[in-house]
């Protein structure tokens, strides 16, 4: 068990800044996501982490002492690959006694401890297989055991569940929950689908371009971004330019030519300020309330079944689209009153250069 | 349907033209001069001393070249396997033997190895060696026959090393191996099939080694390989039935020789070193 | 670093190896048997006719066989993209040639296609030919350099159309292309560079012919390629430096027929016809 | 404008079937989606209709006429591939060309109608561009973009969003949806994807081994699913084998040793008969009724933050594994009463070997 891994590392590829100056520290047993899109530099900070690339400035610290110099094999870590990276001529056994034969166990508890990987991973009885012969979800859970077989004091993951299936990455999703809290481990996670990180994290550090753009537990993520970029990135999928008009504490009014929207600040933001207000499909209810504040009338103007919800994009007197999500039917063409309640409507700032 | 019908035709033409002169020459080498049916070549053959001698000339040639050049080819290729500075120079450098022809490179050998070449000149003027002989005899032909057959086989095994996933090397140090220990159960278990195929064509290649064993050799004593054996029954003496049976008994040695490759590759396969599936995923 | 301390060593080594053979024929060739710097070699290989008309005969013999080659390993391999029946023993058979070595290739040759040979004796007995000499001439050593460079060629450009991703045909079919204009819109511009690597090497080996044109062919006459000449004042002569300045002049007429193979790439790729980056993804 | 694709094919590779008779028919401006795990046949159905490789049996009629004996140049179809398959040396603009310079039409009407697909796709100004210089999303509309020019008489998509990020797919998605209907297009659509399958589709084909195990409009599917595996990829996550008590019209009653459960049948069952229940982790609710049929109770084991809810695994009493979906945070290891609303559980018939 450890007790914290402090890092702060800046990464260049010849005059590209990958990562820039990125700092944390995960504390033992604790589940920390780094959520960014494609190129974000989430990939290359797990590799300086493994020790697979040398930084370019910045230091690791394990329980305080600096591991950085340490070559990958002596970091005593874990990780997990995108594409599983299994030995293709071991069997599924000799792949999770890898890194045990590599420390000299014995012979007997090699074969205890691989039984036991397999049995935590599901995978009891495959011990004789190759990976060629399983499916993608056997593969992944696989590399999870042997990873996991050595005791790492970091379980580094990176982007695990991105090549499976939609319904077998929710059921690994609930097994990487399990074996984390099971196990005491600590692990850090990198991903580009918000989902995995907020219902895997203690804490999710939110990159773009290399630079820590907000970081926090899921819930401050996800109710409080603090950017439009990260906004986006939860599932905000409406946003409105708009002008500060008044504020109160942490409510502003902001209005714009279309409509005028009552909303949280996460920012503080003053009246004048350019400011964009952002709303999920989910929180946008249907209304009987006359026009006004936070009170849109629109036609619909397609709709989409999602099973327990219907998609509908709405376009608004004035110009806008709206995406909301609602519980019945309607049909293309009719009219709408909707309400965007001010609690759920997060007004921040504009910046033009954010995304 | 309609490829196949076009391809027939120019696939039979092919291998007509690839395979008959080969069953020609077995044939062939079956009918002696003096007439009939009989093995009379080859028993010929077997019982002169001056000919049989050539299988074992052309194997202490043939063998020790090729460890030589696919182990130091597996060496270069693999510390080069995630691309180095100069890379296309030096491959360039190195393809430059196969563009120029064997001629050339004989004679480079000569100018650059031979007595009064640089090589030795400068060794000499540093005191560093005795004048050693190095061209026109068996270290001559070995010389030449590196010189061809290191590019081939570098690319070939460069080829092979550099397709196998960079993910399953991380993901072994990160458990735990050192670079040895990455080489020994992860890259070479998967290398392994590319340096059998490797080591099959260059011994392939050496086994009938003939412009350089004249050029740079010594094609009347040490280096009187079995291709020059059968040349001179073919092109000096005129006889054509002799001179396929010598190239027969030369295609058997081959045979042998990729026999011993392909037991030797199964063998590690089956005390688990070995090989299942390239790294390609 | 390690890597690069254990890696310098070797690399400068063979580059040494390699390179410096070459450089010294360059200077050698400066230094004609005569004494003195000068250009001598080269202004007399240039006014015999003999020794220039040589380039003449190696060209006439090197460019059509690689236009011939390339062609038709092109179509082989594009017809053969997708797997075909018995494709691991055909490659075998085409790989036969280089495995058993000149000698024996041309051996095969004569016996085959020779006045002799199971071909004119099969075209005589069917009346479908005239007597014809298809060996010790042109055509001899034109079959033979096929034969050798045919199966390279085709390997390569069979691994290079082969690594196209084959929806990009499918793609292409669903559009509107049919067969040939799926070739001619699709695949031949991402083929073509390898095309183009493809026939500079055979025309590098093409234009080096040596034992080839010695054994199947003519060489005191129509196919006494340069690099005979250059063997007759090396070996025969034992004029060094007049061999080494006729190798320079090979080099420098491979240099310029790779040249044209470039020039005629990139103007493919200028207008559009030609080449943004190979099939893999 | 088609007005009907009616096809019944059969497909072997050797002694392995894989599509085992799928007969079908598209009604003009349809959208129908083949849904199915990997290798269950519905990528080879695809290219069975484009006529890339050819059926073991069967044939397609196209508004009645036979097209099976067609090249797949002469079919007029469009086709999305997963990959893009985007010819890597031509311009975005030659690629959307592509079909349109092969039915030989004038410069003039190729270049506006490039503009046109182009503008379509929201990619104008891209034209001069390299597929290689384009992001995934970027490229797969240029894929549909270079399908849609030909004014294809069905478009065919092959898992079209399966390599894009989570937004970006949720972004494609209305972009095809809003295709689909603005263009009155044909569309058949396979995809793994129970959210793409519902979203987009007039009618949604389930495929399993290469057979057909349910069809219907994505409402149905999704309510009323007629086996365990159409309803495991519908999102029913909680399984419990059982044996019917009683049944009264569409609804019976189902009892096991741990839990008694009253549910919708879709299929009839009588009592006696093997069944399991199936309920989503979002129908159960919390409940404050005594424990009887449908309430059952039991302690919180793990759970999951995913924004807007909480995902809660809760082992009942007597052994089986609930997985729940509540809207406020419960903590791990108190307990729960929970109601399964009868509306909502759908008891199935157990087939032993129905996945």
């Amino acid at each position: 068990m450890i007790t914290s891994l402090a890092f702060r590392l800046t990464k260049r590829f010849g005059a590209k800044v990958v990562l820039d100056d990125l700092t944390l520290e995960v504390r033992g047993r604790e589940f920390v996501t780094v959520l960014g899109p494609s190129g974000c530099g989430k990939s290359t900070a797990l590799n300086l982490l493994a020790g697979l690339i040398p930084p370019t400035r910045g230091e690791i610290r394990l329980d305080g002492v600096r591991i950085d110099g340490l070559p990958p094999e002596r970091r005593g870590f874990g990780m997990v690959f995108q594409n599983y990276a299994l030995f293709p001529h071991l069997t599924v056994g000799a792949n999770v006694a890898f890194g045990l034969v590599l420390r000299s166990r014995g012979k007997a508890e090699i074969a205890e401890r691989v039984r036991r990987m397999l049995e935590l991973v599901r995978l009891t009885g495959f011990a004789d297989r190759y990976p060629g012969q399983l499916s993608g979800g056997q593969q992944q859970r696989v590399a999870i055991a042997r990873a996991l077989a050595v005791e790492p004091r970091v379980l580094l993951l990176d982007e695990p569940l991105s090549n499976l299936d939609t319904k077998l990455r929710l059921e690994m999703r609930g097994e990487i929950k399990r074996l984390h809290a099971d196990l005491g481990l600590t692990s850090i996670y990198v991903t580009h689908d918000q989902a995995e990180a907020l219902s895997l994290s203690d804490r999710v550090v939110v990159l773009c371009d290399g630079r820590v753009i907000q970081a926090g537990t899921p819930a401050e993520i996800h109710d409080r971004p603090q950017t439009v970029f990260v906004a986006d990135f939860m599932g905000y999928r409406n946003f409105f330019p708009l002008t500060v008009a008044s504020e109160e504490g942490d409510t502003v009014l902001a209005r714009g030519e279309a409509l005028a929207l009552r909303g949280r600040t996460v920012v503080p933001l003053r009246p004048g300020d350019a400011a964009v207000a952002a709303v999920r499909p989910e929180d946008v209810e249907t209304t009987t309330e006359p026009p006004g504040p936070n009170v849109v009338r629109g036609t619909v103007r397609l709709t989409e079944y999602l099973g327990r919800e219907h998609g509908v994009e709405v376009a608004l007197e004035g110009g806008p689209t709206l995406t909301v999500s609602l519980a019945h039917p309607v049909a293309v063409g009719s009219a709408l009153a909707l309400r965007l309640p001010p609690e759920r409507v997060v007004i921040l700032p504009a910046e033009g250069d954010a995304r | 349907m309609r490829v196949v019908a076009l391809l027939v035709p120019s696939v039979a033409y092919l291998l007509a033209m690839f395979v008959f002169p080969f069953a020609y020459g077995v044939l062939l080498s079956l009918r002696p001069k003096g007439g009939g049916v009989s093995l009379a070549n080859y028993v010929a053959f077997f019982l002169d001393p001056w000919q049989a001698r050539t299988i074992w000339v052309t194997a202490s040639i043939a063998v020790p070249n090729t460890l030589l050049t696919v182990l130091l080819a597996l060496i270069v290729a693999y510390a080069m396997r995630r691309g180095i500075w100069l890379e296309r120079t030096i491959t360039t450098a190195l393809v430059l033997p196969i563009a120029l022809g064997t001629v050339l490179v004989a004679e480079g050998i000569n100018g650059f190895y031979g007595p009064k070449g640089w090589l030795t000149q400068v060794l000499l003027a540093l005191g560093l060696a005795e004048p050693t002989r190095l061209t026109h005899n068996y270290t001559g032909v070995m010389l030449a026959l590196f010189l061809q057959h290191f590019p081939f086989c570098f690319l070939m095994l460069l080829g092979y090393i550099s397709g196998i996933d960079p993910a399953l090397e991380a993901s072994a140090r990160v458990l735990g191996a050192g670079p040895w220990a990455v080489f020994r159960r992860v890259m070479w278990p998967l290398i392994a099939p590319g340096v059998a195929i490797a080591g099959a064509l260059v011994f392939v290649m050496n086994f009938g080694v003939f412009p350089s064993a004249v050029l740079v050799g010594q094609p009347a004593g040490a280096t009187r390989t079995i291709a020059i054996a059968a040349y001179q029954e073919a092109f000096e003496h005129y006889d054509m039935p002799m001179a396929s049976a010598i190239a027969v008994v030369m295609g058997v040695c081959q045979l042998a020789g990729l026999a011993v490759i392909l037991f030797l590759r199964r063998r590690m396969a089956g005390t688990g070193v070995a090989t299942m599936g390239a790294g390609k995923r």
